[in-house]
Formats: C-alpha cells, sequence, structure tokens
C-alpha cells in the first residue's frame, strides 16, 4: 500500500476548492491530516458531501445519544437504515422517517415524490416488504398562492409516487403556518414487514465479494445535493442556484428494484445492500466498506451512465434516483442477474470487496478503469466515523421570559364561541383522497377513521395472523415554539394516545427533528430541550427510539421555522377481531372525558391561530398520569376487538383523542363521523380549546361503568353528555361571577359544521393555481 | 359466500395476470380465494394459460403507465393468449389498471381518460348493477347498489355516443357510478364485451371483500365471475380437481 | 440515416380537455388576458435510423396507430427532419 | 391580432426522463427498432390577443415562467404565428 499511498492519488484538489463545497477550512485542514496529504479532486467531494449536515448530522449528533433506543423487542436501533422491531411469529417491522423539505421548496412534486423513493429504499434495503407510508407535512398559509402551489405540488408527488410503486398512503398529518412559508416540510415515514430470518444489513463482508449496482442509471442530477441543498439555508435565488440538485424520480423503475431486492433477499443471494441517498455512491461504497470493516475497490468507469462525458466526480456524488448496491459472492451472480433481467432492472459490478491494508486500516479505493488510475484512497469509516462532530453554542432565546409572561391569558374570548370553532375546522380527505390507502387489503382504518392507521399484519407472501399494527405521526411546532421540551413530550405523549386509542400496544418510535440553522444557538437549544423532551417521554411510556433522522436548516428569508420535531409511533394488536370503535358516535350515547383536567391555552391553535399569540408558559404533561390513561384505553379498546364476539363488552362504541384544537374539534370531529350532534356542557370556554394534556372522548351506553374503570385505573374523568340531535350544542357550567352571560357557548347546526369543515381545502385548492 | 357454500363440487383455477408495475395481482389473489378459487399469478412475459378457467388483469401500473396506461402492457405474450382464452368464451375481468389494458388491446369498447377532476381519487363510492348479462354480474339483482372502492387518476370512461347507445341497448354497461366520480359518460364504471365475457370496471371488487375493510360489497360479483369460470370448466369437461391446488 | 422525429399527440376533435381548461381558467387569475382556445398534448421526440425519409415516415406511422395514441381519443401530427449530427452526438 | 402559440415543455438536459426511457426500452420488444432518444414533453396550444407578434412573446414567456413550468427542471420552446382565421373560428 505504500507504494499507492505516497504516489500521486488523482488530481490534487486546488487550493481553496473546499469553500464552494460547503467544507470549512478547519474541515479541509482535519481531512489532510487523515489522509496526510492534500486530497484530490474526488477524495475532496466526497468528503464534502459525506461530512455535510445531512451525512454526518455534525451538529446533532452528540445531542441524538440522550434519547432510549432499547427494549427486548428492539431488532436493530439507530444507525442503519430503518429500526427493526420484533412483532412476534417470527415477523418484524422496519420504520423510518425522513424530510425532504429543500427539494420540495424548490420542486415540490419531485421533491415530495422522491421523498417517498428514498424512504422506500430505507425500508426494502432492511428485507422489508413496505406496506404503508405516511406523510407529515407542513406548509405556509393557505390563503397565500405560494402556499397552494406548494401544498398542491407535494400532494400531488406523493400520490404520483406512492400510488405508482405500489404502497399505500395510509395517513399523515397537515400543519399551516406562516413560518413554513419559505420552507415547507415533507416528512415521509415508511413501514414494512419482514421475516427475521430474511433481516439483512448493510455491511459489505466476504472478501472477494462483489460490489453489484442495481436500478437506474446514474445522471448528472442531484450532484451536492445533500451539501448544496440540505445543508444551508435557502437563500431567496434558490430557485436559480440550486437547479442541479433536483431530482426526477421514476416510480416505476422503483417498483422494479422493490420486487427484484426482495426476492434476491429472501433468495438469500446477497450478503449485505445499501440503498443509494443523499452522497449517492460515495456514501454507499464507503459505509458498506466501513459497516464490514474492510475494504473495497472500485472501478467508477464501471457506472452505467444515462448522460455522456460525466466526471468521476459527477458519478461518484450524484443523487441519481432509484439505484441500490448489493454486495455479493461470486458465486451467486449469475443468479441474481437472472433475476434482476426478469424484473427488467439493469445490474452491474462495480467494485470488489477486499482485505483491509496491512495497517489495519480499510480502505475504499477508487480507479478510472479496473486497474486504471487511481482516483481516490481513503479510509472508508473516514467518511462517515471521523466526520466533524460540532458541540455547537446553544443559548435560550434572550426573549424567552418576556414570552413566557405574554400568554393567552388575556386574550379576549367570546362570550359565543361559534365562530371561533368553525374558523379551527378543516378536514385532510382533499388530500387523502388523493393517496392509495387500501392496497394490501391490510388497512381496517385508514386516514379519517380514526387516531391511528390501524392495519393487519401481513403482506403479499406474509398471511395474516390475527394481528394488526397501528402506527400514528404527529407533531406540533406551536406547543414546540412555546417550550420546546415539554412540547416534544407532549407530542409524544399525544402519539402514544393515538395508538392506544385503536388498542395497540406501543412498541417504538421512530423521529424526524425539523429545525432551523444549527449555526443559531437558539436553534441548537431548541433541538437540545426537544431532544431531552422526547427522552423523558419516551422512557416514562415505555417506547424505545428506534431511528430517526435531522433536517437542519430550515429557515427563509432569515427567520428560522418553529421546532417541529416529528414522531412516529408504532404499535402492536394482538387479536383483531373487528374494527375498532372511531371517533363517531351513536344517538343516545353517553359522552365520557378522561385523563387530568385542562390546563390553558399556552399553545393552543386558538391562541396561535386566531389571535397570533405564540406565548405563555406551557404546561408539562404529567407523564405518569399519561401513561395510565393510555393503559386504561388500550385495555378498553382491545377488548371491544376480541376474536370472540362473546367477550366484547361493548362498552366503548366510539372514541377520539383531544389534541390540536382542544375538545372543540374533538366533538365536532366525533359528531361529523358518527353523523349525530351532542348536548355538553364544559368548564369554562377556554377548557373547550385548550389543548393539554392529551385527553381521549369516549361514546358509551354505560357511563358510570366506564367512569368507574377509569378510577379504579387512577384516571380522572367525567361525563360531558350526550350525543344526538343534529345541533352541536356546548354550555358553560361556571357563567361568570355575576351570573349575567349566557351558559350557552355554542349552538351550531350539525349540517353547517360538516361543511365548514369538509370545505375548507377544496375550496382553497380545486381553484386554479398558479406559482406567484 | 364461499363456493362450498353455494354447492359447488369443485373449486376454479384463476389466473391473475400481472406486468412490471402491477400491484393489486396479490389482493385479487386474496379475495378469490377467500371464496375458495385456486390462483395462478401470470407474469406477462408468459404465454401459457392452461388449466385455467378465468383470467384476471388486476390493477396497477403496468409499465409505469407511461405513454398511455395499458399502451404498453398489451403487447405482452400473455396478453394474445388472453384474447384467445377470450375468444373462446373464457371470463375475463379487468379491475381498474386491468380495465385500461383490456381497453387499449381493443377487448372492450371505448377509453379511459384522465379523470375530469384532474386528480387521483381513492374514496368508496356507490355503483349500481346496470346489467346482469356479464361474468360479473350474472345472478346478482339487477339495480342492486353496491359501495365499492376506487383507486384512478384515468378512470374517464369515453367512447363516441352511437358507441355508447349501443352499449346501453346490448346490456353492455356493467355497473354505473351512482355519483359520478370522474366525468364517465353515462356514468359508466364497468362494461362487457358484446358477448358478456369480457368485463372491464374502474371500481375494486377486491378492495371490498371483507367487513373488517369496510364493505364486503365486492364479494358478490367476484362469485358471479367464479361461478362463471366454473361453468367454463365444466363445460370444457375438465375433471373436478380440489381447491388447494395452488402453484 | 438518422432522422430526428417529433410526434405530437392531442386529443380528437370533441374530446374534453380539462387540463387545458384548467389552464385557461388559470390565466386570467394570474393577469393574463386575451387566452383562448387552450390545449394541452403530448410531445414525444426521437431519433430513427432508417434508409430514407420515406422509410422513416412509414414506420413512424405504424408506430403511432399500434402505439403511440389511442384513436378512440387522441390523433397524431408527425415532423421528420434529418438529425443534426451534433445532437445525435450529444446523446 | 390573434397569434397561434405553441409552447413545448420538457425535462431539462441532464433532468431523468423516466417516460421516455420506458418506452425507449419498449419499442424494440414491439417490434420496432432504430429509435433512440425518445424524450416526452408537454405540447400547449392557445390563441393570444396581443398587438404584435413581439407583444405576444413577451407574454408568453411570462406566461411560462409563472404557470407553464418549473425552470428547476423544465425548459419551454415557443413558436408563435398569426392564427389562421379557419382555426379561430373552428374554435
Ligand atoms: N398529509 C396527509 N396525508 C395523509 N393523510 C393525512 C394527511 N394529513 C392528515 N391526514 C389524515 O387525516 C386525518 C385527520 O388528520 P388530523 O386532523 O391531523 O388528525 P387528528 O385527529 O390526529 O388531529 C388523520 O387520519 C390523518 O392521518
Ligand atoms: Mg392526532
Amino acid at each position: 500500500m505504500e507504494t499507492e499511498l505516497g504516489k500521486s492519488v488523482g488530481d490534487e484538489a486546488p487550493d481553496g476548492a473546499h469553500r464552494p463545497l460547503g467544507l470549512t477550512d478547519e474541515e479541509f485542514g482535519a481531512i489532510v491530516t487523515l489522509l496526510d496529504r492534500r486530497p484530490s479532486a474526488l477524495e475532496l467531494a466526497m468528503y464534502s458531501v459525506m461530512w455535510s449536515e445531512h451525512c454526518s448530522y455534525k451538529s446533532s449528533r452528540v445531542h441524538l445519544g440522550r434519547l432510549p433506543s432499547e427494549g427486548p423487542q428492539v431488532l436493530v436501533g439507530p444507525g442503519e437504515n430503518a429500526g427493526v422491531v420484533d412483532v412476534g411469529d417470527g415477523l418484524a417491522v422496519a420504520l423510518r422517517i425522513e424530510s425532504h423539505n429543500h427539494p420540495s421548496a424548490v420542486e415540490p412534486y419531485q421533491g415530495a415524490a422522491t421523498g417517498v423513493g428514498g424512504i422506500l429504499r430505507d425500508v426494502f434495503t432492511m428485507g422489508a416488504r413496505p406496506i404503508a407510508l405516511m406523510d407529515p407535512l407542513f406548509v405556509g398559509p393557505l390563503e397565500e398562492a405560494h402556499s397552494r402551489f406548494l401544498l398542491d405540488g407535494i400532494v400531488r408527488g406523493v400520490a404520483g409516487y406512492g400510488n405508482s410503486v405500489g404502497v399505500p398512503t395510509v395517513g399523515g398529518q397537515i400543519t399551516f403556518d406562516p413560518c413554513y412559508r419559505g420552507n415547507p416540510l415533507v416528512n415521509v415515514f415508511c413501514l414494512g414487514l419482514l421475516r427475521q430470518e430474511h433481516l439483512v444489513l448493510s455491511a459489505a463482508s466476504g472478501v472477494g465479494n462483489l460490489a453489484v449496482l442495481l436500478g437506474s442509471r446514474t445522471g448528472r442530477d442531484g450532484i451536492g445535493g445533500v451539501s448544496v441543498l440540505a445543508s444551508s439555508e435557502l437563500g431567496a435565488d434558490s430557485d436559480s442556484t440550486k437547479r442541479p440538485s433536483v431530482q426526477v424520480g421514476d416510480p416505476y423503475e422503483e417498483k422494479r428494484l422493490i420486487e427484484a431486492c426482495l426476492e434476491l433477499l429472501g433468495a438469500d443471494l446477497v450478503v449485505g445492500i445499501q440503498d443509494l441517498g443523499g452522497a449517492g455512491l460515495a456514501c454507499a461504497t464507503s459505509e458498506t466498506a466501513a459497516k464490514g470493516g474492510l475494504s473495497m475497490d472500485v472501478d467508477v468507469s464501471a457506472v452505467p451512465r444515462r448522460e455522456p462525458r460525466m466526471s468521476a466526480v459527477e458519478v461518484m456524488t450524484s443523487e441519481s434516483q432509484e439505484r441500490m448496491l448489493a454486495i455479493v459472492t461470486p458465486d451467486a451472480l449469475a443468479k441474481l442477474e437472472e433475476v434482476c433481467r426478469r424484473f427488467e432492472v439493469e445490474a452491474t459490478v462495480i467494485g470488489r470487496v477486499a482485505e483491509r491494508d496491512p495497517d489495519g486500516v480499510g480502505r475504499l479505493r477508487i480507479r478510472d478503469g479496473e486497474n486504471g488510475r487511481l482516483l481516490a484512497e481513503l479510509p472508508a469509516a473516514s467518511l462517515s466515523e471521523d466526520a466533524p462532530r460540532y458541540r455547537r453554542p446553544i443559548a435560550a432565546p434572550a426573549d424567552l421570559a418576556e414570552r413566557q409572561a405574554a400568554g393567552p391569558e388575556a386574550l379576549p374570548m367570546p362570550e359565543r364561541c361559534d365562530e371561533d370553532l368553525l374558523a379551527l375546522l378543516g378536514d385532510a380527505a382533499w388530500i387523502y383522497r388523493q393517496y392509495d390507502h387500501q392496497l394490501f387489503l391490510n388497512t381496517v382504518r385508514g386516514p379519517g377513521e380514526a387516531d391511528a392507521a390501524l392495519l393487519r399484519l401481513s403482506a403479499p407472501g406474509i398471511d395474516w395472523n390475527g394481528k394488526a399494527l397501528a402506527i400514528s405521526t404527529d407533531a406540533n411546532p406551536g406547543w414546540c415554539k412555546i417550550d420546546p421540551r415539554a412540547g416534544t413530550a407532549a407530542t409524544v405523549a399525544e402519539s402514544v394516545l393515538n395508538v392506544s386509542c385503536t388498542g395497540a400496544t406501543p412498541l417504538a418510535l421512530v423521529n424526524c427533528l425539523n429545525f432551523g440553522n444549527p449555526e443559531h444557538p437558539e436553534v441548537m437549544w431548541e433541538l437540545s430541550e426537544s431532544i431531552d423532551g422526547m427522552a423523558q417521554a419516551c422512557l416514562a411510556l415505555g417506547v424505545p427510539v428506534v431511528g430517526g433522522n435531522v433536517s437542519l436548516y430550515n429557515a427563509s428569508e432569515g427567520a428560522d421555522i418553529d421546532p417541529t420535531p416529528v414522531v412516529a409511533v408504532l404499535g402492536l394488536l394482538d387479536e383483531l377481531g373487528s374494527a375498532p370503535p372511531g371517533p363517531g358516535w351513536r344517538d343516545g350515547d353517553a359522552i365520557v372525558l378522561l385523563g387530568n383536567e385542562a390546563s390553558g391555552l399556552a399553545g393552543s391553535r386558538w391562541a396561535r391561530q386566531l389571535h397570533g399569540c405564540a406565548g405563555g408558559s406551557f404546561p408539562p404533561v404529567d407523564l405518569a398520569a399519561h401513561d395510565r390513561l393510555c393503559r386504561l384505553v388500550r385495555g378498553l379498546v382491545a377488548s371491544e376487538l376480541a376474536a370472540d364476539e362473546a367477550q366484547r363488552p361493548d362498552l366503548v362504541h366510539g372514541i377520539h383523542d383531544v389534541g390540536d384544537g382542544g375538545l372543540a374539534v374533538a366533538i365536532v370531529e366525533c359528531a361529523v363521523a358518527g353523523g349525530a350532534g351532542c348536548a355538553v356542557e364544559v368548564f369554562s370556554s377556554e377548557e373547550l380549546f385548550a389543548e393539554q394534556p392529551p385527553r381521549v372522548v369516549l361514546a358509551t351506553s354505560d357511563p358510570e361503568r366506564l367512569l368507574a374503570t377509569a378510577s379504579r385505573a387512577g384516571v380522572a374523568g367525567r361525563i360531558l353528555g350526550q350525543a344526538g340531535g343534529d345541533r352541536i350544542l356546548v354550555e358553560r357550567t361556571s357563567a361568570d361571577a355575576a351570573g349575567d352571560s349566557p351558559n350557552v357557548i355554542v349552538d351550531l347546526a350539525l349540517d353547517e359544521v360538516r361543511v365548514a369543515q369538509a370545505r375548507r381545502l377544496p375550496e382553497a385548492l380545486d381553484a386554479p393555481v398558479g406559482t406567484a | 359466500m364461499k363456493l362450498a357454500a353455494e354447492g359447488a363440487e369443485s373449486a376454479p383455477t384463476i389466473g391473475i395476470l400481472y406486468f412490471p408495475g402491477s400491484n393489486c395481482e396479490h389482493d385479487a389473489a386474496r379475495a378469490l380465494e377467500g371464496l375458495g378459487a385456486s390462483t395462478r399469478l401470470v407474469w406477462h412475459a408468459e404465454d401459457d394459460l392452461s388449466g385455467l378457467d378465468g383470467l384476471v388483469v388486476p390493477g396497477g401500473f403496468a409499465h409505469g403507465d407511461y405513454l398511455r396506461p395499458g399502451a404498453i402492457a398489451r403487447f405482452s405474450p400473455a396478453m394474445d393468449s388472453l384474447a384467445g382464452f377470450a375468444e373462446a368464451g373464457g371470463p375475463v375481468v379487468g379491475i381498474c389498471n386491468g380495465f385500461q389494458v383490456l381497453t387499449e388491446a381493443g377487448l372492450l369498447p371505448g377509453a379511459l381518460m384522465r379523470n375530469a377532476g384532474l386528480r387521483f381519487l381513492c374514496t368508496t363510492v356507490e355503483c349500481e348493477v346496470a346489467s346482469t348479462s356479464s361474468v360479473l354480474t350474472t345472478g346478482v339483482a339487477k339495480g342492486r347498489v353496491l359501495r365499492l372502492p376506487i383507486n384512478h387518476y384515468e378512470g374517464n370512461f369515453v367512447c363516441d355516443p352511437d358507441t355508447l347507445a349501443a352499449l346501453e341497448a346490448n346490456g353492455q354497461v356493467v355497473l354505473r357510478y351512482r355519483d359520478n366520480p370522474n366525468g364517465s359518460v353515462g356514468d359508466v364504471a364497468g362494461v362487457s364485451n358484446a358477448a358478456g365475457n369480457v368485463v372491464g370496471l374502474m371500481p375494486h371488487p377486491e378492495r371490498a371483500s371483507d367487513e373488517l375493510l369496510g364493505s364486503s360489497d365486492g364479494l358478490p360479483l367476484l362469485a358471479a365471475f367464479l361461478r362463471a369460470a366454473l361453468a367454463k370448466r365444466e363445460r370444457a369437461g375438465i375433471p373436478a380437481t380440489s381447491a388447494t391446488a395452488r402453484a | 440515416m438518422r432522422f430526428a422525429v417529433a410526434v405530437e399527440v392531442r386529443g380528437l376533435e370533441g374530446i374534453a380537455d380539462p387540463a387545458g381548461q384548467t389552464i385557461e381558467r388559470a390565466l386570467p387569475v394570474l393577469g393574463f388576458a386575451g387566452v383562448s382556445g387552450v390545449h394541452v398534448g403530448k410531445l414525444l421526440r426521437f431519433e430513427l435510423e432508417a434508409d430514407d425519409e420515406n422509410a422513416a415516415r412509414l414506420e413512424v406511422d405504424k408506430m403511432c396507430e399500434r402505439l403511440l395514441a389511442n384513436p378512440v381519443i387522441e390523433r397524431t401530427e408527425v415532423r421528420i427532419e434529418p438529425a443534426p449530427t451534433s445532437v445525435a452526438e450529444a446523446r
């Protein structure tokens, strides 16, 4: 090796070449020290993409270790492409969530589409068949044309890719807020099912094994996407300067790739496999080699290209979509090629796994031609493991005390809340009707039908075993803006509750941490606080974090977005004998509220959306009490789903969590879903719009029994009123001191709220859309 | 609703033709097997359909739907064999993308264009059985309303007015939307060929095959299809085999 | 000989063109006046190796008939030119 | 004055064109040989009322930028001709 090390490796990168690539002078210095020479142009390009924020997590890594990631059910925790969780019967679920924010800001359709493509690859690379997607979305106000243009394109993109690739999108979330105006967030969650014996990791093992590139040809698209687009702020000129970073997705190629890879993995034809995402081949070759602790020789000239005259730098850093890198034994190559031919997937040997060098280091060597010129030679692990880790300065916002003092307590609460309530209504049906949410015949509760999506635990080739999976994605930037720690804990609490409302037991959580510019100490404070809040809630509620993704530099027009940690909680239901109760209630049902009493309007949508108030002090969730609530609800619902009908208590007819929009929005949703109005009593108008702590509304025929059960479980609760009629009627029990204001605070026709809820998105979005 | 419950001696074997990009083939198989049928997945490059009593062309995005849905798929070897099977009176049903493939192949009249609303639509709609002279609807009450999921971007059925009039007159309009979701002429949700043995429909009966999924209204359609397949088998004089043989 | 071929595929007269209508409705909203009769079609471009222009045209006509358009709803218009060498190389 | 406008919208050089690639791969199997470099784009046709051709072109360029294409992945090519009266009438 000495011979090659000291000698010329490619053309030396010119002076200062690192800066436009996004590397600092210090980072460049570290590369020189690490290599003990100046890097070649290709080496520099590879370090620049691999050491980008997007790939290296250089600002967040030091904090992520605080998240609990262990549990007996965890088969693969953070660090691989997806987390993997044991769901019994020799089966496992792979899950992951990722962002595709900046590409979606620049080209909403393709940005969202390729986001879907990327998360699918993370899941099937583990050997799992992707069976569900979810898409939490965050855009600017619906009143603004550009936001509508972005949302329209994003939804079309998710639909265009997800539907066509043949994976149902079973839920998601939509948040409108001015902070996302120029920087929408597109997070995509994917869940896959596998037999545990087919679990494959990405390590390249076995000296002499071959590295085979599968899928699309490599083009010039997305070059430097991770360093140029995902690791810096979008400037005003973003759409002109960042063009080359946008890629076009091909769901048809991905579909064939999924089928081919699953067949290869099922037949044990590959020893390791890794998807090509950010940083393309540079990332996939170095990571597989590093994980295997070996060297790898890559012939860049062997990579099939879509365009003529591509340089080695372009080929190694291109982010062309729909590609995978498989490690196979030479014996298995012919069989692999046969499978790929059948699915019309291109397969090309581009490298070979080699011994570690005599100095004990596994190196990645890139040549132009099998015995051609050496263009790069670097310690494979150095691209990921030696990436810089920053303990960036952290500081609470200077105006924190001021903001906490400016709470919603002084905001004017109208005597009649009808208008406020109507203004908070909305319905995501316009979005999820554009998504296939039924494929695979698993969707027992789809979007809009329950607090979490509920799927039969089955997939093509895996027969249904009577169990079900529940998934909920949640985020509430309004809460996190006020208090990132307590707000994130409350987000986790809500998500666990959502899953519990379908009777399922939470097994694992994955997260996507969308924050602003990490070079701002306030943003690092938000991130650090949020991680601590997540850790607290996950520990208290018994849910390990098995994977995640961090998206920083989400800012536009110089302003950071509000902290937006998104969580996805997976739950398992052992016995699905019937569909679980949805939010709807029946005429004559008693309406019961479970959970601790409401605690103020800070962070509520009422305060934020109707009054622009993002201040106050956010009431932390009593996690022990919340855990009792979740367990109670889980038990109540699960017993309604018993396979043996005679064992179902028929106690819970309907169930819905109280979250975003508070009790007001929750009761309207129950009424619309059940087709029956209600008459309820609350303590005060504030209680109607308060969102904390997460609570549950249940419809039952036997409220006394329900409350007795709750009381035994240590859960507070009370009867709110009764379902029935065609109006939504809310009275308050505590009239004002003088006793002369009316007690009725809401009186609306069910039809009116139904229309108000249904028409908001279609009215805004089915009108002509322009980019203006 | 098992065939056995309806007194069938043996179960038909249904071939499910799939192309690169198809995605509902497993669902179709699952729903048909739930009714007691045997199924065999037939890759588009195969041309041997022997032993099959009925054929399903399932939903999905054959060849990515690039160019036009079904435009490339119709050239597959399996489609040549399917045409022969249909010619001989064998029961064939195309669901969603399968409907598009059958119209492109000229086995069914008309064409399917983009939804009038220019958006993909995944929702459950009500359809009325408009004719009982097709392999999908024999024995199902005319006028019966079924709740069936739709899932398409290109389900807007078009044909010229003369063709539509002829289809209506011949009882070839099999299913009609009650509240037209996509702009189809005459509210057509499904049509058959003149003989009634080839049917195409945009709704997905296999997605309405279990109350757990919200509707089981697709079962009467699938059961009718299996009865037709069984009748074909008996016409061909093939001895009854057990329902367990599954490729 | 190489030919540069352009095939325009558009809706038959009388077939609804909602994409065109949507654009037509959107334009005035964005402040563009005086636009009418918007139609959206497909344009396929490719290169074809053939003996001469006549042979090329025959081949393309066959492609249109069998593949590129659905005659129930679409019609095609074909343009054929000798391929500029530079373009052929760039691909 | 009325002008007949045709706007071709196609992918930028270097941007993947999955539809074109899929068709290109399928053609030999369908019996069409010698085809390469397939690209699929959109062709918009409409009529525009404008003072003169220059004004028409300016207007169409603005439309392309704001509505008809996303310059991040697409480029446009515009052709403008005086509208034949017959066509205008036929619409
Ligand atoms: N972007 C989206 N994609 C798919 N489904 C969505 C999306 N946004 C919302 N939904 C679905 O719409 C329903 C209502 O959403 P939301 O109001 O956020 O739920 P919640 O009741 O938890 O407040 C949920 O079932 C959710 O999964
Ligand atoms: Mg929720």
